[in-house]
């Protein structure tokens, strides 16, 4: 086994009503999920602006990973209606400007489903791990 | 005078680039010019000049100053200036090599900017005579001839030759160190262009402009012109003219947190931009109109008010040809100092 | 299409001036050389006649310049503005997005056959424009250099006009001339070049291009569709740089915002491009994402109809997910 | 290596004294208890938090102070309320000293000299006080005028009461906007004080506070006969160096940073009026 196993940093915006909840229960139920993830709570995955996922990347992240309310189950209506269409389009577009599609990627989680949380941030990790560090969307000055 | 062969040019260039880093102009694909760095097979551009100027070699649009580090309520300031190398610029026009002397009165003033300054002790001006100035030029406006450009050395292109003459120490050092590649020769080639250059600047159309209008002293005279209004009227506010010029020179400093330090950089600023004068309290200069007639009277009379009349305007021509609303200096002159006399 | 000349504008606005109509004009004004056009307001018929210019270099698109022509305070009566075709699109999204006042505008529908790109003619013909002689079809241009040389218009033409996606007026007060069609143009050619690149590929291709970005922010300044009082890329407290070109981090992440804040709103005028001092093909980031919003939600253009709903701030319970977007075959 | 003026010295805020409601001061010395550096009054100096931003400062303290400098500051923007929140121990960094000082040692010495201040103005002029109180016997009659909107809201009240109202020469004149109570002082605004007050045009005045009040003070002082060459103001633009480079605080061709910040009026007419 290697000793120094490359760790990528991934940061996930969760929902507060749905995913977060669910990253809760996956806790409590001791479902285990790779330590590099780091979660955001946010109050809908509708008020994650494109900014903060260039952001994450800028600050050093190598995958960001948007949670939210199944689709329908929106605690504001229709707030992950608008999520689903936005990440759609800069998906897209950072796929356009070459930068590894793997590396960004939604989910939805209800409260209920600590298990797929937890099996959603294991092989998202792992994908992320299998693409190495974040090169083409990285800001030098932020690395050591 | 000494001059080598144009099929030799890729010779002379690698001789240079053994000491010291080379930056040539070259097109990119598109065929707009920039400076590069010169390696094996970068051919230079044969473009009257670079789309941006020269003065990024000595006041980069963006530079890290120093550095903190900061700890609950300590602060450790890390100075970060390191010695820079020598390097060499071929082929810079009259006009951008004129700015030098212009963006010096700035930094080289007491107290000096050591970031300028360690630059510009490094850096090897080659000029390079204008042999097809373009409509926009206006540089002999300004008495600047695009024929004799100076610089540490000055050359001349003609069709099968470079010429090369040095005009200070550090071009008479680099000339010596290319001694093996060049040839001794007379100036009779290079007298001839000169005066087929002269020729031409007469032909151009924006040579005699007002500039007896301006000047020192010509504040309260211009500061109030009702002209402003209209020339400012569809002024975008962007930062392009500020930043293609050679001689625009304000900056911004700024801090940012990288997470484990703060790196304090500076950066070039437009007096263009709405947020240059923000302060907490207010702006001084409330509309475009403020911020436009700011950078033209700081270029036509601000700065020659301080500086022994010199103007800081080269006549390079960039921000006529990329302004996107097609303003510039040679309107304002134009209609400030009064149509008849052009 | 009959060509409009410069005369037929300046009845046009006598008329309208005289009238009572208008008390101002949105136009172009002569410059210094045949191809340097800026716009300016007159509001006397004297001064049209000694300074106003139309002609093949009259690219600007003057919808934006009317959010500030029609708030000044004390000024009265109506602006008259010229349209192109394509800047009529732009007119109906700012009405859309609730940017100017209609009642203080008169907006004049003018056809159009494309304007020509300096740019274009000077990589042909070099320095030196002594003359432009862009009176017919095959344009005339004469150099200190190199004589008169004649250029074929449909090669120099801008490249939003070479790529012309419309040539029908969706807004005016009154159309001078007939209107044209809609257009089935290749303006997604490129966008679909580039898609078919591998990843590595395209990032060197746009690494090339944004690389070269001074950060000047004329795209977003001459921009119809960036209208926002203060940007974003202004706030001191966002903590984004608004002027520094500091690595191709702020860089991509300038060009990615700006698109993606004008997405599903940009009427693909190609302003950006066409002031773009460093030559960024912008309209291709653009258009990437008109193409994406046609493919995964149904045919969209921003500013046909005043009112419509842009594909951003709407929604089906049907829309495709981001992992299907991005794995799209036909993409 | 050169020099640098951009780099900035290390400063430690020791003591921080709550003015007013909106109003710090703050006394800073150099890390090993030193003043920073040496600075004439009327001059500035630039503050700044890494990561917050940098700031230009009048020096409140006087020259004369030879153990520490003061700066007065009103939370008003970014930097000032980050050091508004700031604690003693706090390191800051401090460049300076930028502009011209108040010609304290050629113009002024042995005149009569009036200051008349408005709210956190008081605080360029407080150097120049203290400093022409330091050395009484080189200056005439000193005449202070300070107004502000509350008794709350007057700088270094104790100071002005307890120190400068107590020397001999020294006349204190305060003024609040409103009524107040526990206030028998006079109420009014500055200018119509100064007005009222009526003093003789054989001295030097110095005037500091917001535009609106420095406008019509002027007028006031004019109306009895003052030359502008014999007042004085100190100005504040944006900066960003303080070394006349970075092209921001100007004035026409005058900057604020280098240039002034102190102004005589008849200099000022110079100027365009953009400020």
């Amino acid at each position: 086994m290697q000793v120094n196993e490359y760790k990528p940093k991934i940061v996930a915006f969760c929902c507060n009503w749905c995913s977060y909840a669910g990253a809760d229960l996956a806790g409590s139920n001791r479902l285990s999920y790779p330590a590099e993830v780091k979660v955001i709570r946010v109050p809908c995955s509708c008020r994650v602006n494109p900014m903060f996922i260039l952001r994450a990347f800028q600050r050093g992240a190598d995958g960001v990973i948007l949670c939210g309310c199944h689709p329908g189950d929106c605690h504001y209506t229709s707030g992950n209606y608008y999520t689903r269409r936005r990440m759609a389009l800069l998906f897209s577009m950072l796929d356009y400007l070459g930068i590894e599609k793997e590396r960004t990627r939604v989910e939805w989680v209800s409260a209920a489903e600590g298990a797929k949380f937890a099996a959603t941030m294991n092989d998202f990790v792992q994908t992320v791990t299998a693409l190495g560090e974040n090169k083409r969307l990285e800001d030098l000055r932020c690395k050591k | 005078m000494r001059k080598i062969s144009l099929s030799n040019l890729d010779g002379l260039f690698a001789k240079i680039a053994e000491k010291s880093k080379l930056y040539i102009p070259v097109d990119d694909n598109k065929g707009f010019a920039a400076f590069k760095l010169w390696a094996e097979g970068v051919k230079m551009s044969n473009a009257l000049n670079t789309v941006r100027s020269a003065k990024d070699f000595f006041f980069p649009q963006m530079e890290n100053l120093m550095e903190f580090k900061t700890e609950g309520k300590n602060i450790e300031i890390i100075d970060i200036r390191e010695e820079k190398e020598d390097f060499v610029v071929f082929g810079v026009r009259a006009c951008d090599v004129k700015s030098f002397e212009i963006l010096d009165r700035v930094f080289l003033s007491e107290p000096v900017d050591s970031y300028y300054a360690s630059r510009r002790e490094k850096g090897v001006i080659v000029s390079l005579a204008c042999g097809k100035p373009a409509e926009t030029c206006f540089c002999s406006a300004f008495g600047i001839d695009p024929a004799t450009p100076a610089g540490d050395i000055t050359a001349w292109k003609t069709e099968t030759d470079l010429y090369l003459k040095a005009n200070t120490e550090k071009g008479e050092k680099l000339l010596s160190q290319v001694e093996g590649l060049t040839e001794d020769c007379d100036d009779k080639a290079v007298e001839e262009q000169k005066k087929a250059i002269t020729e031409i600047v007469k032909k151009l159309p924006l040579q005699n402009l007002p500039l007896d209008k301006f000047g020192k002293g010509k504040t309260k005279e211009y500061f109030d012109s009702p002209e402003w209004d209209e020339l400012s009227s569809h002024c975008l506010g962007c930062g392009t003219c500020t930043f293609v010029c050679p001689t625009c020179q304000c900056y911004d400093v700024k801090d940012f947190n990288t997470g484990r330090e703060v790196k304090r950089f500076r950066c070039w600023d437009s007096c263009m931009y709405s947020d240059f004068t923000l302060m907490a309290h207010g702006n001084s200069r409330v509309s475009q109109k403020e911020r436009f007639r700011q950078r033209f009277m700081h270029k036509l009379v601000y700065y020659p008010d301080n500086n022994d009349g010199l103007f800081s305007c080269v006549g390079c021509g960039r921000c006529l040809s990329k302004c996107p609303i097609s303003m510039n200096i040679v309107k304002v002159m134009k209609t400030l100092g009064g149509k008849e006399n052009v | 299409m009959q060509k409009i000349t410069r005369d037929a504008l300046i009845e046009k606005a006598q008329t309208l001036l005289d009238s009572g109509v208008v008390t101002r004009v949105l136009g172009w004004k002569k410059g210094d050389f045949d191809y340097d056009v800026t716009p300016a307001l007159f509001t006397d018929i004297e001064s049209m006649k000694k300074d106003f210019v139309f002609g093949d270099f009259c690219g600007a698109n003057f919808s934006k310049y009317l959010l500030k022509e029609t708030k000044k305070i004390g000024v009265e009566g109506k602006v008259l503005v010229f349209l192109k075709s394509c800047d009529t699109y732009s007119f109906n999204q700012l009405l859309t997005e609730h940017r100017f006042d209609r009642e203080k505008v008169y907006a004049v529908g003018i056809p159009c056959d494309g304007m020509v790109d300096v740019n274009k003619i000077k990589a042909i013909v070099g320095d030196g424009i002594v003359s432009i002689d862009d009176s017919a079809e095959v344009i005339k241009v004469e150099t200190l250099y190199d004589g008169v040389k004649e250029l074929n218009k449909a090669d120099i033409l801008l490249e939003r006009c070479a790529n012309c996606k419309s040539r029908k007026h969706v807004a005016y007060d009154e159309l001078m001339g007939e209107d044209g069609e809609v257009i089935d143009s290749n303006r997604f050619d490129e966008v679909e070049k580039l898609e078919k690149m591998s990843a590595d590929e395209r990032f060197a291709f746009w690494q090339n291009e944004l690389s070269r970005c001074i950060r000047c922010n004329a795209c977003r300044d001459v921009c119809p569709a960036c209208t926002c009082e203060k940007c974003v890329f202004n706030n001191p407290n966002s903590g984004v740089e608004n002027k520094a070109a500091a690595n191709s981090f702020e860089e991509q992440m300038f060009h990615i915002i700006r698109a993606f804040h004008v997405a599903g709103r940009c009427t693909d005028c190609g302003e950006c491009s066409r002031v773009c001092p460093q030559h960024i093909p912008l309209h291709l980031l653009n258009r990437k994402f008109i193409k994406d919003i046609n493919s995964f939600y149904g045919d969209y253009q921003a500013g046909e109809t005043v009112g419509s709903r842009a594909p951003l701030t709407n929604f089906t319970k049907e829309d495709l997910e981001p992992s299907e977007a991005v794995n799209r075959e036909d993409k | 290596m050169f020099n640098e003026t951009l780099i900035p010295k290390l400063g430690v805020i020791i003591d921080v004294r709550q003015d007013t409601p909106d109003i710090k001061t703050f006394r800073v010395v150099s890390p090993e208890g030193k003043k920073l550096f040496e600075h004439r009054p009327g001059q500035c100096a630039m503050l700044s938090i890494p990561g917050v931003g940098e700031a230009m400062f009048s020096i409140t303290s006087s020259p004369t102070n030879t153990e520490y400098m003061e700066f007065s500051i009103k939370k008003c923007g970014c930097v000032t309320t980050w050091l508004h929140q700031a604690e003693v121990g706090q390191n800051v960094t401090v460049r300076g000293p930028s502009g011209n000082p108040f010609p304290v040692d050629d113009v002024f010495a042995g005149k009569d000299l009036l200051f008349v201040a408005g709210g956190v103005g008081l605080a360029p002029l407080r150097s120049v006080i203290n400093y022409c109180r330091h050395y009484r016997d080189r200056y005439g009659k000193i005449d202070i005028v300070y107004g502000s909107r509350s008794k709350d809201d007057l700088l270094d009240y104790q100071e002005i009461i307890n120190e400068w109202a107590t020397d001999s020469g020294v006349n204190v004149h305060l003024t609040i906007d409103r009524e107040q109570e526990g206030w028998d002082g006079h109420v009014g605004f500055v200018p119509n004080y100064v007005k009222e007050l009526g003093f003789d045009t054989n001295k030097i005045a110095v005037l500091c506070g917001p535009p609106i009040m420095i406008k019509f003070t002027l007028e006031g002082l004019r109306s009895l006969g003052f030359e502008k060459t014999q007042v004085y103001t100190t100005l504040e633009l944006r900066m960003k160096c303080g070394v006349g480079k970075c092209g921001r605080c100007n004035v026409g061709s005058k900057y604020v940073c280098k240039d002034g910040p102190v102004f005589r009026f008849d200099e000022l007419d110079e100027l365009p009026n953009e400020y």
